[in-house]
């Protein structure tokens, strides 16, 4: 079982999909953004699980996993950023009471 | 590797802008007129190397040939990235040119803005050349994540926030579908190399087994990831929110900039690297584009707020745009495979000069802080500011597609290719031209508010920067000469073509 | 002390059930990051999550990886996370819905979404498959500072600019009040 | 003898031909002058006339004068002529149009000359007549451009030598009358009556235009004479009588025969010149000339023949049974014109197109002197025109009496006055060409007729008089512009008979005109029998005298002459009498009810058609464009209805996208 | 004598008007930054006459082409070609031919004297307007003379905006509905013309391995494409034209546009504009798809003959006097319609010249209308009444164009009818009969018009008036009598016109004959 790559790749799966539901059913800025996280991870582990499997591409799987790593570190800058400044203003964290614009 | 610098030197001189612009920023404040002059001067420069540099059709440029970083290539100056990356850059010298009507008067700063605007274009340059699934990757990432900030620039406003977090938060979730599309792609074909992965996939579609299951997935979820940035219906929802909650300048860049750069991403991507697969995507996206058209000019149709309603149009002209890759998709011959690829080109080209100057009229008019973005705000702008309203005017019939401005070649050519295919994208063709008509309706509605309606009676007055002005005129001067100006437009058809062709014949 | 080869009774390798362990360690952790009724709280297991997730990688034979993780997750992110909680929690505390109404159609698309992707997972014939390969920290050197170079560059660029937009959208200006 | 179609003529065209000649410069100045003056007249008096002061008619009057004297000297030249004569010449090429060329030609023979002196004659008494008549109007300059227009168009109409010019002045004729019976437009029935009259005759145009297109069709050409030549041959029997029945159509239109008869009682409602010049002279001659002008092509059809005289034996009595009623002076008239244009179409049918012809002349001058007078009539009683109203004239205008007492009795039948001659050829050939039915019948309009004339006398100038006593001393007699014309109208009413009719049988109308009428009659196989006085001719003069005398004695009886007494209760007791007399007294002076059948079919139900499409275009054709647009915009608007606002929403949309995307491909892939 | 091919005189001809446009749009700015100050009057002054002398320059230059033109000679006269979008053919090629030599005396002589009626009633933004005028003309001008199929299409589409803007701008109460229903409905049509346009060029280009020349009239008039192609693209072209014709049931635009319109807006749109598509349906469709054009024939006639009555018999009810010719010009635009497609030389000379005849007549009638409305303020027919008693010039004059709309012979409304009538008769007599019955219903809507505005008492309303209601004025009567000497000119001497016409005529029905022979030797196997 750890030797299939199949195996990481249905946890890897599993990790996404708690983290799409965390991200469709949370109501917080920050819990969304903390679903990203999980289904950002997951995506890296899939990516490492492939390296792993494959001679060639295992330090190139755990390179691009690092560049994914920081990219998503990036994003939860930006993304953390914006949720401050909105909580300036509107004074809440609850995404669903962000509509001021609608039809 | 005089070579290799050469072929990052656009690339490098943006990004070196923005650092600069930052620099100056932090050891002189409150010198907007020093940013100004550094960010377009920097990006004329960058405009400048790309011509210079090339590679231009017909063997023209410093470098003909074209050049790559990296061994294998990850990032690859050619044809299409030469243009990309001159359409990109216009579209980050507009969108600066706009940028301080609106921003000074909201005490909004300008380097940060110049800065990151500088950023996102760096990203989409990135996409432009990018051979590598990482570089694409990060190009996409250094292309959004600006944008996100740029959404919430206005950080005091309500509105702008609100947008910024819905287009943050959405654009991160399609970023994460994206990425594990990709980490598919690899984990099946075992590379990250566009032409390498390719080569896999042909090797595999041409095996008389049907496409393994996890590249359908991966296809499934690298589109549903370019979709969302091209702002395909139905991953559209972000548009019209973030889009009227930016700062109007914004707006107008993330109306051209991060589509225009999202297409980059999908002729690098579906175009180059997945180009076997063609044939499995072609129905899907041919039906989303129909419906993309549709339902962008259908909700377009009666929004009273421009910005809103401009971001419909703007999702029905990704539908027009999609339809190039339709063609693409579903063409025998290379050569018209070619064409549906020129169209996609030539259009967004276009389509980069005209919205963005549509928006820009809007930025101008906003230049006092309190300026709704409601149609009424243009009510006889014909006879309040004569000049922007005939700039809109044509900007507007461009949009709509009234020959001879470039909007209509821009919509000829998709349609004149989508009917080399025949069949059912010709239908598509046709349902384009039923939906120009259609989008007329909304885009005339604005020029009628201009010239057959009164002011309101407390019309502020329109006065207008020099840079906008410039930004402006700038705009409309292209919409008309790609449009009326047979060289220009034959140039750039000849680019288009030629990108197409080189693209597509890898 | 010397273990048997597998696992008595179960016939599982070891490793087995060290990947059970972490991937059970994950996804609950990650699980009541989702469920979790109070944000600061949710952070906290995304912190345990990730640690199971570096586990994994260890496991996957990149411990390199798995401390990059640890580092920059646990270290940066999970922490960024918790001040950013910690400042926009209001005195009201966590609303009353955790979710928003319409979750159910959510965790269907989920689950489904899951659903899918197992499948194609699972009826793929992967071209490479049934061994571990360890990444060597050397290897991964070489591929980041030289084949990656480039991206490496741009990697920097893009976190600058995310640090300045971040920066100015985060800071307090003098009107603010928070 | 029976009409029947004559295949070896048609083929063969056996018989001498009259050969058309180019005219010589003279005759084609003269032509064009004859029609050049009136136009002259018409643009000068109507562009200038407001500012001519109290003599507009100078020019208008002098115009048709010379038009008038050319016209006569050419007719007289022609007529006079040992050999029948036919000229013509091409003006230039109207419409040229592929295989198409219509030319712009005139043509002169008898024909025209018979034609050309009635038309300009009549025409030039009603212009002098129209002087005093219209003194009092501000707007006489108007009326003498109208009238010389009248006259250009009437004039072109008898030269034409191409179907289509025909047709041109056809519709000019149309025109002028309409501008002549609305000439006082401010009141409510001029208004009316022109329009009525332009519409009548326009819903037969459609049809005459189709039919010369037909003509075109057959022969390729519209020239008179040269389609004559193939027509007879050109096509199935029933394609001929087709073409011919819908120039008919146009013909009974022009001249007011059931059912396009309507119209022309209500033109009396224009100033009574015009009533003379158009309605009883010469516009609705206009049919019957065509008729006759085009006798081969009718002659080709003769299915077609006998319908004419079936309609023109009809409208005779119709239009008599509805005059023996009438209280307008002038109605009287024009239903009396009705009836006499029945007997030309009668006549025409049978196919004594000279007699048709003889007829028009003979009727257009007695018509032309009882409407001339009966203008000067009204004049004396100061525009009355209501017979019931008058009385006892005859002494106070005494000018206008005794000529119109002339008319009338040449109206009747009676010896040698002119319209004798005619009606007694027309009737006579009638039965001697087989048609009994048609004797029969003109005999009995000929009773009504005269007794119709002299109850008008009788009610108009004898008897008690019933004049407004206000108006009683003002009677007086008419201006000398207004005398002299009837004076000038009564000769040829004595005399056209007796020197053109004479002598029976082998009269000099028949000199004149029958080298014109012989193809057609050679296509008809008419083969007129010697005439014999002493047989049956002569037998049926005494019966069309006879009968013209009992209803001029019954006319007498009932409503008196000169100073004899009006049996008017006896009037009143016979129309009152039981119901069946009162519903057919009723039925006559509502005229059959034409006129409110008319109006319930094309004004009421026609209105309620339009008004239905009208309803179609608004709700349906626009309600759909416009409802496209309506459901376009609200489809939108719901659209739009998916951007709640909500990010949470987004993104469900989107992961449902996401999972209908990945089962898509993955389903496409199996 | 003058060289006038050498003058490349069409291109002179069609931006003329430009150039005056361009003119008219700077010359004040340009002043104004050598520091000279003209007060507002003067400036509109110059405008107004600026742009006559423009319009007038056109149309000098057109009746200089008019005696330079050859109509004996096969073919197009004077053509001038440049490359324009040498990618894909697309070239600027210009010709004239009888057809389109007729046309463009109509529209600058329309355009002239629709300018000079503009001199009163516009008095806002005069600029504007005068230059929508000439970009207007220039955009007619371009689609008649026209020989690139791509270059049609460009200028087709030109036509569109300033007629959108003058009745949007300067039109009536209602005018904005009017102005987007007229410019949505056309660009439907014209969209899907585009399209068809692109697919012939694409069929060309594929057909023969170049660009060169897919574009090009006459190239493509030679190809031959096969039916199914033809059947399409025909639709495609048609349906642009019909509504702009409009046949029905695409009319629905016309009356709100016509009624909303400005009077000289009205003017060109009825003059010219509607003649765009029927120039359109014979220059395009016939000889383009001729064997689409077999197959279609009937379509079309029904559909102009349906036109013809119900354009006539909606009008006899109509309220509002613009409203009423706008109906009657769906009325008399079907016998344009019907004529071309009878498919002989006597309908479709028929069509050119109905064409010419309606503009010079319906042109003239909304003139009329317009000198009304000024006085007025109203176009309600039921508040008129009695006008000829009050302005006896002017109800003259409405007489005589009534009367010209109705067909009377000898002015120029009736010969276009007749031949058109005289072609369908040579095609199906039944059918000639029918569309004939539209002459009745023309007269009996002008003439109930007559009775009802001229007639009778005056109204009250107009009572009311009191001296406002004069007659016609000297600028009004100059841009009334060339159209009255036009109306009897044409209808006495129609060969003027018609000697123009028979040789394109004849051409484009041996295009379209030569098809129908090719088919029917092709179905008997005579041909290989």
């Amino acid at each position: 079982m750890s030797q299939s790559l199949e195996a990481y790749l249905v946890l890897s799966v599993l990790l996404f999909g708690i983290g799409t539901f965390g991200f469709l059913a949370k109501r917080n800025a920050i819990a969304m953004l903390m679903s990203i996280e999980l289904m950002l991870n997951a995506v890296n582990l899939s990516i490492i699980a492939f390296g792993a499997f494959t001679p060639e591409l295992a330090a190139q799987a755990s390179t691009i996993a690092l560049f994914v790593i920081a990219v998503a570190a990036g994003e939860a800058t930006v993304g953390l950023a914006i949720v401050i400044a909105i909580y300036r203003i509107r004074r809440t964290p609850l995404v669903d009471e962000y509509a001021s614009m609608k039809e | 590797m005089n070579d290799s610098i050469l072929t990052l030197l656009p690339f490098v001189i943006v990004i070196g802008t923005a650092i600069a612009i930052i620099l100056i920023d932090l050891f002189r404040p409150d010198s907007d007129r020093i940013v100004m002059a550094a960010g377009l001067g920097g990006l004329l420069l960058a405009l400048a190397a790309t011509l210079v540099i090339g590679p231009l059709p017909g063997g023209g440029g410093a470098l003909p040939e074209g050049g790559s970083i990296g061994d294998p290539a990850l990032y690859t100056r050619d044809l299409l990235t030469a243009l990309l990356d001159a359409v990109l850059i216009s579209i980050g010298l507009l969108s600066l040119l706009f940028a301080p009507d609106y921003l000074v008067p909201r005490k909004l700063p300008l380097p940060e803005f110049a800065a990151t605007l500088l950023f996102a274009i760096s990203g989409g340059m990135l996409i432009a050349g990018g051979q590598d699934l990482l570089i694409l990757f990060l190009g996409l990432e250094l292309l959004v994540l600006p944008g996100y900030l740029l959404a919430g620039f206005a950080k005091r406003d309500g509105l702008s926030t609100e947008g910024a977090i819905k287009y943050f938060l959405l654009g991160s979730f399609s970023s994460a579908i994206f990425l594990f599309g990709l980490a598919f792609v690899f984990g099946y074909t075992g590379s990250t190399q566009l032409d390498e992965i390719a080569n896999q996939l042909a090797r595999v579609v041409s095996g008389t087994q049907s496409l393994p299951l996890a590249l359908a997935m991966a296809l499934a979820l690298l589109a549903v990831g370019v979709l969302f940035k091209i702002a395909a219906v139905p991953f559209h929802y972000w548009t019209p929110d973030a889009y009227q909650g930016s700062p109007t300048p914004v707006t107008g860049y993330l109306s051209v900039g991060p589509k225009i750069a999202a297409f980059a991403l999908i002729l690098r991507i579906f175009v180059e690297g997945l180009e076997p697969l063609r044939g499995e995507w072609a129905l899907i996206i041919g039906v989303l584009a129909a419906i993309t058209m549709t339902v962008g000019n259908l909700a377009a149709l009666g929004q009273d707020n421009i910005k809103r309603m401009l971001a419909y149009s703007a999702i029905a002209h990704t539908g027009y745009i999609m339809v190039g890759l339709v063609v693409f998709a579903t063409a025998d011959d290379p050569a018209v495979a070619a064409d549906g690829i020129q169209g996609v080109l030539f259009y967004s080209v276009a389509y980069a000069f005209m919205n963005l100057g549509a928006f820009a009229v809007v930025a101008a008019l906003q230049r006092r802080p309190g300026v709704t973005s409601q149609l009424t705000t243009f009510a006889g702008l014909g006879y309040r500011a004569a000049i922007p309203a005939l700039l809109m005017t044509i900007l507007l019939l461009s949009l709509t597609g009234i020959p001879p401005l470039a909007g209509f070649f821009a919509k000829a050519i998709v349609v004149l290719s989508a009917l080399e295919v025949g069949g059912g994208t010709a239908l598509l063709a046709v349902l384009i031209m039923l939906n120009a008509a259609m989008a007329a309706f909304y885009y005339l509605r604005v020029v009628v508010y201009m010239y057959m309606r009164k002011p309101e009676d407390d019309a502020p007055e329109v006065s207008i920067g020099a840079f906008t002005k410039t930004g402006l005129f700038l705009a409309a001067a292209a919409t008309i000469l790609i449009g009326l100006f047979p060289p220009v437009t034959g140039a750039i058809l000849e680019w288009t073509g030629a990108a197409a062709t080189a693209l597509t014949s890898l | 002390m010397g273990l048997p080869e597998t696992v008595p009774y179960l016939d599982w390798r070891w490793d087995d059930l060290v990947f059970l362990a972490l991937a059970g360690v994950m996804l609950g952790s990650a699980l009541l990051v989702v469920l979790g009724r109070d944000v600061i709280r949710s952070a906290l297991w995304l912190i345990l999550s990730f640690a199971g997730l570096a586990g994994i990688y260890g496991l996957l034979g990149s411990p390199f990886l798995a401390i990059s993780q640890v580092l920059v997750y646990i270290g940066a992110i999970a922490v960024l996370i918790l001040f950013a909680v910690m400042i926009t929690s209001t005195k009201r505390g966590p609303a009353r819905l955790v979710f928003q109404r319409q979750w159910w159609v959510g965790a269907i698309a989920a689950v489904l979404l899951v659903g899918l992707m197992i499948t194609a997972i699972l009826l793929t014939d992967w071209p490479h498959n049934g061994q571990v390969y360890a990444a060597q920290v050397r290897d991964i050197a070489l591929t980041l500072f030289d084949d990656y170079i480039f991206a490496f560059e741009v990697l920097g660029v893009l976190l600058l600019a995310a640090i300045i937009g971040g920066l100015y959208l985060a800071r307090r200006d003098e009107e603010d009040h928070v | 003898m029976d009409l029947t179609f004559n295949a070896e003529a048609a083929t063969g065209h056996g018989a001498e031909t009259l050969s058309l000649t180019g005219a010589s410069s003279e005759q084609a100045i003269a032509m064009l002058l004859i029609l050049a003056l009136p136009l002259a007249g018409f643009l000068l008096t109507g562009l200038l006339g407001r500012r001519m002061g109290e003599r507009p008619w100078i020019i208008a009057i002098a115009a048709i004068l010379i038009a008038t004297g050319i016209g006569t000297m050419l007719a007289l030249g022609a007529l006079s002529s040992e050999e029948p004569v036919r000229y013509g010449f091409t003006l230039y090429t109207w419409i040229p149009a592929g295989d198409l060329q219509v030319e712009f030609g005139f043509l002169f023979d008898n024909l025209t000359a018979a034609m050309m002196i009635v038309v300009t004659w009549i025409g030039s008494m009603v212009h002098i007549y129209s002087i005093g008549y219209m003194a009092h109007d501000d707007a006489k300059w108007r009326f003498f451009s109208y009238l010389n227009l009248f006259m250009f168009s009437m004039l072109l109409l008898i030269m034409a030598d191409s179907l289509l010019v025909i047709f041109a002045a056809w519709e000019l004729v149309g025109l002028s009358s309409y501008l002549l019976i609305g000439f006082w437009y401010k009141r409510r029935a001029p208004k009316l009556a022109a329009k009525k009259s332009f519409l009548v005759n326009r819903v037969a145009d459609q049809s005459f235009l189709i039919g010369i297109m037909g003509v075109f069709l057959l022969t390729g050409t519209m020239n008179v004479l040269d389609s004559f030549v193939g027509f007879a041959s050109s096509a199935e029997p029933w394609v001929r009588d087709l073409v011919a029945l819908l120039l008919f159509v146009g013909a009974a239109g022009k001249s007011a025969q059931f059912p396009f008869h309507v119209w022309l009682p209500d033109a009396m409602e224009g100033p009574t010149p015009v009533s003379a010049l158009i309605h009883a002279a010469t516009m609705v001659n206009a049919g019957v000339y065509f008729i006759a002008r085009t006798s081969p092509i009718f002659a080709s059809a003769p299915e077609t023949m006998v319908l004419v005289a079936a309609i023109g034996t009809f409208t005779a009595i119709l239009a008599a049974s509805i005059a023996l009623t009438q209280k307008d002076i002038k109605r009287v008239l024009a239903y009396s014109t009705l009836s006499q244009l029945g007997y030309m179409f009668a006549a025409l049918g049978v196919g004594a197109f000279v007699a048709a012809i003889f007829h028009l002349m003979a009727h257009g001058f007695t018509k032309g002197l009882l409407f001339l007078g009966s203008g000067s009539v009204i004049h004396a009683v100061s525009g009355e025109q209501d017979m019931n109203r008058m009385g006892a004239l005859w002494r106070k205008i005494p000018i206008t009496h005794w000529t119109f007492l002339i008319a009338a009795l040449s109206l009747a039948g009676i010896p040698p006055l002119a319209a004798f001659f005619s009606k007694d050829s027309v009737l006579g050939e009638s039965f001697i060409l087989g048609f009994t039915w048609v004797f029969v019948i003109g005999a009995i309009v000929a009773a009504m007729t005269g007794f119709y004339m002299f109850r008008l006398m009788g009610k108009t100038f004898y008897g008690k008089s019933h004049v407004d006593p206000g108006v009683e001393p003002a009677i007086h007699e008419s201006p000398r512009s207004m005398t002299v014309p009837l004076l000038l109208l009564a000769i040829p009413t004595i005399f056209l008979g007796m020197v053109i009719g004479l002598p029976l049988g082998d009269s000099t109308i028949l000199h004149w005109l029958e080298p014109i009428f012989l193809p057609a009659e050679e296509l008809l196989a008419i083969q007129f029998p010697e005439y014999e006085l002493f047989g049956v001719d002569g037998a049926l003069i005494i019966v069309s005298v006879a009968v013209a005398a009992l209803g001029i004695g019954v006319g007498i009886w009932l409503f008196g002459i000169f100073n004899s007494r009006a049996r008017l209760e006896t009037v009143e007791s016979l129309t009152d009498r039981n119901r069946v007399s009162r519903f057919f007294y009723t039925a006559s002076q509502n005229k059959w009810y034409f006129d409110d059948l008319n109006h319930l079919v094309f004004y009421r139900f026609g209105g309620k058609v339009a008004n239905g499409v009208m309803w179609f275009d608004v709700k349906v054709v626009d309600g759909v464009v416009n409802g496209v647009g309506t459901i376009t915009q609200s489809v939108g608007d719901n659209i739009r209805h998916i951007q709640t606002g909500h990010v949470q929403n987004y993104a469900l949309g989107i992961a449902l996208g996401l999972v209908g995307m990945a089962a898509l491909f993955m389903l496409m892939a199996r | 004598m003058l060289d006038v091919g050498r003058l490349d005189i069409l291109s002179l001809i069609i931006f003329t008007p430009l150039l005056g446009a361009l003119a008219l749009l700077l010359a004040f700015p340009i002043l104004r930054l050598l520091r000279v100050e003209v007060d507002a009057e003067r400036q509109e002054a110059t405008m107004r006459w600026g742009a006559l002398l423009t319009a007038t320059v056109a149309f000098a230059l057109s009746i200089v082409l008019a005696l330079a033109f050859d109509n004996e000679a096969a073919g197009f006269q004077f053509v001038q070609v440049a490359d324009w979008i040498g990618f894909f053919g697309i070239q600027y090629k210009v010709g004239v031919d009888g057809i389109s030599l007729v046309m463009v005396l109509l529209t600058t002589l329309l355009t002239m004297i629709s300018i000079l009626a503009s001199f009163g009633p516009i008095k806002t933004r005069v600029r504007e307007y005068m230059i929508s005028f000439l970009v207007l003309e220039l955009g007619m001008l371009g689609v008649f003379l026209s020989l690139d199929l791509f270059l049609f299409y460009v200028f087709w589409e030109v036509v569109l905006v300033p007629m959108y803007l003058i009745i949007g701008i300067w039109g009536g109460a209602n005018r904005i509905y009017a102005t987007l229903k007229f410019v949505i409905y056309t660009l439907v049509g014209s969209l899907l013309m585009l399209a068809a346009i692109l697919a012939i060029a694409w069929t060309y280009s594929q057909a023969t391995g170049t660009w060169e020349g897919a574009f090009d009239y006459t190239t493509l008039v030679d190809f031959g494409f096969d039916p199914t192609l033809q059947f399409w693209a025909f639709l495609g072209f048609f349906l642009a034209f019909a509504i702009k014709v409009p046949m029905w049931p695409f009319h629905t635009w016309l009356p709100d546009a016509h009624t909303e319109a400005p009077t000289a807006g009205s003017v060109i749109l009825a003059g010219v504009l509607l003649k765009l598509g029927g120039y359109g349906l014979i220059r395009m469709n016939l000889p383009l798809f001729p064997d689409a054009t077999q197959d279609l024939a009937w379509l079309v006639i029904g559909l102009s003959i349906v036109g013809m009555l119900y354009g006539a018999i909606v009008a006899i009810r109509q309220p509002d006097l613009k409203r009423l010719v706008a109906y009657s010009s769906v009325s008399h635009m079907g016998f344009v319609t019907l004529g071309i497609f009878v498919l002989n030389e006597q309908g479709l000379e028929g069509a050119v010249f109905q064409m010419l005849a309606h503009g010079v007549i319906t042109g003239a009638l909304f003139l009329m209308v317009g000198i009304i409305y000024e006085r007025t303020h109203d176009r309600t027919i039921a508040k008129m009444g009695g006008l000829g008693a009050r302005v006896p010039v002017w109800a003259t004059l409405w007489v005589f164009f009534s009367l010209a709309s109705a067909g009377l012979p000898s002015l120029a409304g009736f010969v276009g009818e007749f031949l058109v009538l005289l072609g369908a008769v040579t095609f199906e007599p039944w059918v000639g009969w029918v569309a004939a019955l539209t002459i009745i219903f023309a007269a009996v809507y002008l003439l109930f018009l007559v009775q009802n505005i001229l007639m009778g008492d005056v109204t009250d309303f107009l009572k009311g008036l009191g001296k406002k209601l004069t007659d016609i004025d000297r600028i009004e009567a100059a841009t009334l009598a060339p159209l009255v000497v036009l109306t009897v000119v044409f209808g006495v001497f129609p060969s003027l016109i018609l000697d123009l016409i028979a040789l394109p005529v004849s051409e484009v029905l041996t295009v379209v004959s030569g098809a129908a022979e090719a088919a029917t030797a092709a179905a008997t196997g005579l041909l290989p």
